[in-house]
């Protein structure tokens, strides 16, 4: 019988290795793995490239920051625009401890798209003209010029659910979908935090956001309270 | 170009009201962080303005403080108000429909405006640019743009200039600028004033706009 | 107060003219917007370029090849591998009458999505070194050989749906999603045969399947029943 | 090269339980139109198989002739039964999961199989090519690809050659070919024969294939 539920957070981490890609979900409060991001800080994991939304606007992922776990991030939101109280990723930054690609939102979810579907990328107009086109090929396509944007893939997805079954199907809630389905499309091993563990008779077939086929792991977790203050 | 002393323009209140005005029923708009999520408080109950939020919803209403819900959020993380017909959907159908041309407005900050319609709103020279969020999407993909801004920086340096010093969010995108002071259309043939801020002239708008305005032959103070 | 519906299919087809590009979503019996179809063959519009996965596979497009009211049909599946019985649509092409692009499914699909979400492409592996590469640009990333793969998009698309409200949101029912909430995205007007209106409360925002922002015009019609005979 | 007889191979049905024999728990298996289809009703009931209909479901067991509901179909149009943990999903998505690598088997019909493990399998010169469906997509985007067939066609030449006569699907993607006669890996080197079907022997599939067939040194009867 397939069941792919572990007990902890801890267990469920047990092969992030120094150095591994690590996808993270979440768009601030909704949707963010917040448990498995605590469970990263206490394995003490290393080196790692870390793709998310968005790290050091009071969310989780700013305490991977304390102990310099992080060695890059791509991200689309990084540092409060307004100045303010600093997060310790921006402080990071400023020391030039910590590498930073900022991607806009659209090219960097299509990008995980493009790692998931198993595209060699795709071509947009938005980033032309702007910094976001340093280092890419631009084509001309029936007269019109597009970026080419490639894919993005991890060896971890870290994502979080409302609902899990034994077999991994996840049901999201509300707005706490945003990356997680797309991400769990385009890492080696995809590990879900689910607020509750359904038996595979109660999830409604028609609600089911990321079929398990794409799952790995998934760990039932209290939700941890986080809230944008920036 | 130097400001010519302190005037008193509409609040950050006022400009989105005074782009809530832009507004219609049926229309897709999406709000940018800042003062732009402001404005759909400024549209009337039942209007049936159908607001975005790039990270996943479409139909809220409102920014509600009462009983956060960590999962009903807009994108800039504040907790919204759903309205009737909703829906929620992931990040990549979100983009779809933002880079897809699905979104009739966009209401978004700006740090600068060109006379072509060139945004920069992304990157502070002081402070980097740290975050880009959907603002290039948006900017390229919506059917029409309405920047709402200050119309001048805290040094008072115009935010409306003919070409940004900053780096670009997007060129040739903008097709409506609301300060404090004015309500400028950017059109083929350069900038056109329409709506001057009760007691500001229009002679105050241009010392504080680097461009040449024009003045629309209907040009009159705004109605708020 | 928004309201998309409409009384009758024919007044759902008023503005389809002559010339048109329609996208017909659908796979067989599951998500045809058969009233639609019957209605467009009621109108007797001419020279239509048709986008649908299937044709002439006992489906109802088949009927408008019955006054050669198509001129062109880009498809994944049109004429049955196994000969027997022939369609409408197979006699017509023997004869040369109707044009023919066939497209491979994933790449049908992916270039529909690009046409709904402004990209100016894809880069995929599907049919490189076949007969689907004809004509088209071929790009090395990272070492890797793709297709370029162009956006399709349509004057009009005709879609299925199971439910839905005055103001276009759809609910879609199990393997009657396929290609209706994809095609949505990708035309000009977008017009959706429904089994049943509901009111606006009663769509779980859940469940919405396309958002009605996609939708311009809604008709509720008895479902016409539909069986692949290939 | 041409046949030796007719020789008394396996039925369709025998074909997709041979077929079946491969798949395990928890695998993700797309089952192409035609013969393939049936393997899914080879599957021991709670095997948990997955079955993929690249139409947008995940999950289901078997075809099933009671009770036809038009929403509820495969890839070829047939019923089908849903199983525990079945999920919905539209095309664009069900594409995405089929290019992406996220299928773990794909079983699909063949018209000829290279020793390079060309496949080609749309295109019949005598009809055109008048149908793709997904087996483009399936061919280069599944981890695993079964090519279950009849040995030689109806005039008796072989369907596994030297070079593949008719228009490619793809290249280089056939990893296992099951047919009336035997079960042949594709491998880098070359063609491994491994099974031989009762009462059939090496020699015998030699003859009927065109390219040079290594035998395992495991080679043994099919086990049905």
């Amino acid at each position: 019988m397939i069941d792919k539920v572990v007990a902890t957070p801890g267990e469920a981490l047990r092969d992030v290795q120094d150095g591994a890609t690590i996808m993270f979900g979440g768009f601030v409060s909704a949707g963010t793995p917040s448990n498995l991001i605590l469970a990263l800080q206490r394995r003490g994991t290393k080196r790692i490239t870390g793709i998310a939304n968005n790290i050091g606007l009071g969310d989780k992922l700013d305490v991977l920051c304390e102990k310099r776990q992080l060695a890059k991030f791509i991200a689309t939101f990084a540092i409060r625009a307004s100045g303010g109280r600093q997060s310790l990723f921006e402080q990071l930054y400023r020391r030039d401890e910590v590498e930073l690609e900022l991607v806009p939102q659209g090219t960097f979810v299509e990008r995980i798209r493009s790692g998931g579907a198993g595209l060699g990328g795709v071509l947009t107009r938005t980033g032309l003209g702007t910094m976001a086109q340093d280092g890419k090929q631009t084509l001309t396509v029936d007269g019109t010029e597009f970026l080419l944007e490639k894919p993005l893939r991890a060896d971890f997805a870290f994502i979080k659910a409302w609902k899990a079954d034994r077999m991994g199907n996840l049901v999201y809630r509300r707005t706490g979908r945003n990356f997680n389905p797309v991400m769990a499309t385009a890492a080696d091993v995809v590990i879900a935090e689910v607020e509750e563990i359904a038996s595979v008779e109660e999830l409604d077939p028609e609600r089911i956001g990321t079929p398990g086929v794409y799952v790995d792991r998934v760990v039932q977790c209290e939700p941890v309270a986080v809230r944008w203050d920036g | 170009m130097v400001n010519s002393g302190k005037l008193a323009g509409l609040t950050r209140e006022l400009i989105a009201l005074r782009v809530a005005q832009e507004l219609r029923e049926g229309m897709v708009v999406n709000l940018g962080i800042g003062l732009p999520t402001l404005v759909s408080n400024f549209v009337p109950p039942g209007g049936e303005v159908i607001f975005q939020g790039e990270n996943g919803v479409l139909g809220y209403t409102g920014i509600s403080e009462e009983d956060f819900d960590p999962d009903v959020i807009n994108a800039g993380g504040q907790p919204i108000r759903l309205g009737p017909g909703a829906s929620f959907f992931d990040s990549a159908d979100s983009f779809a429909m933002i880079r897809g041309g699905h979104i009739d407005v966009a209401v978004l900050g700006g740090l600068e405006v060109s006379e072509k319609g060139d945004l920069a709103n992304w990157y502070l020279p002081e402070r980097g640019g740290g975050s880009i969020g959907g603002a290039m999407d948006l900017a390229c993909g919506a059917r029409r743009l309405i920047i709402a801004m200050s119309h001048t920086n805290r040094e008072g340096r115009p935010r409306i200039r003919k070409e940004c010093a900053f780096p670009l969010t997007a060129s040739g995108v903008v097709d409506l600028i609301v300060t404090d002071l004015a309500v400028i259309e950017v059109e083929p043939e350069g900038l056109l004033l329409r709506e001057v801020a009760p007691d500001v002239s229009p002679e105050d708008v241009q010392e504080r706009t680097e461009p040449h305005l024009r003045r629309s032959p209907a040009l009159r103070d705004m109605r708020l």
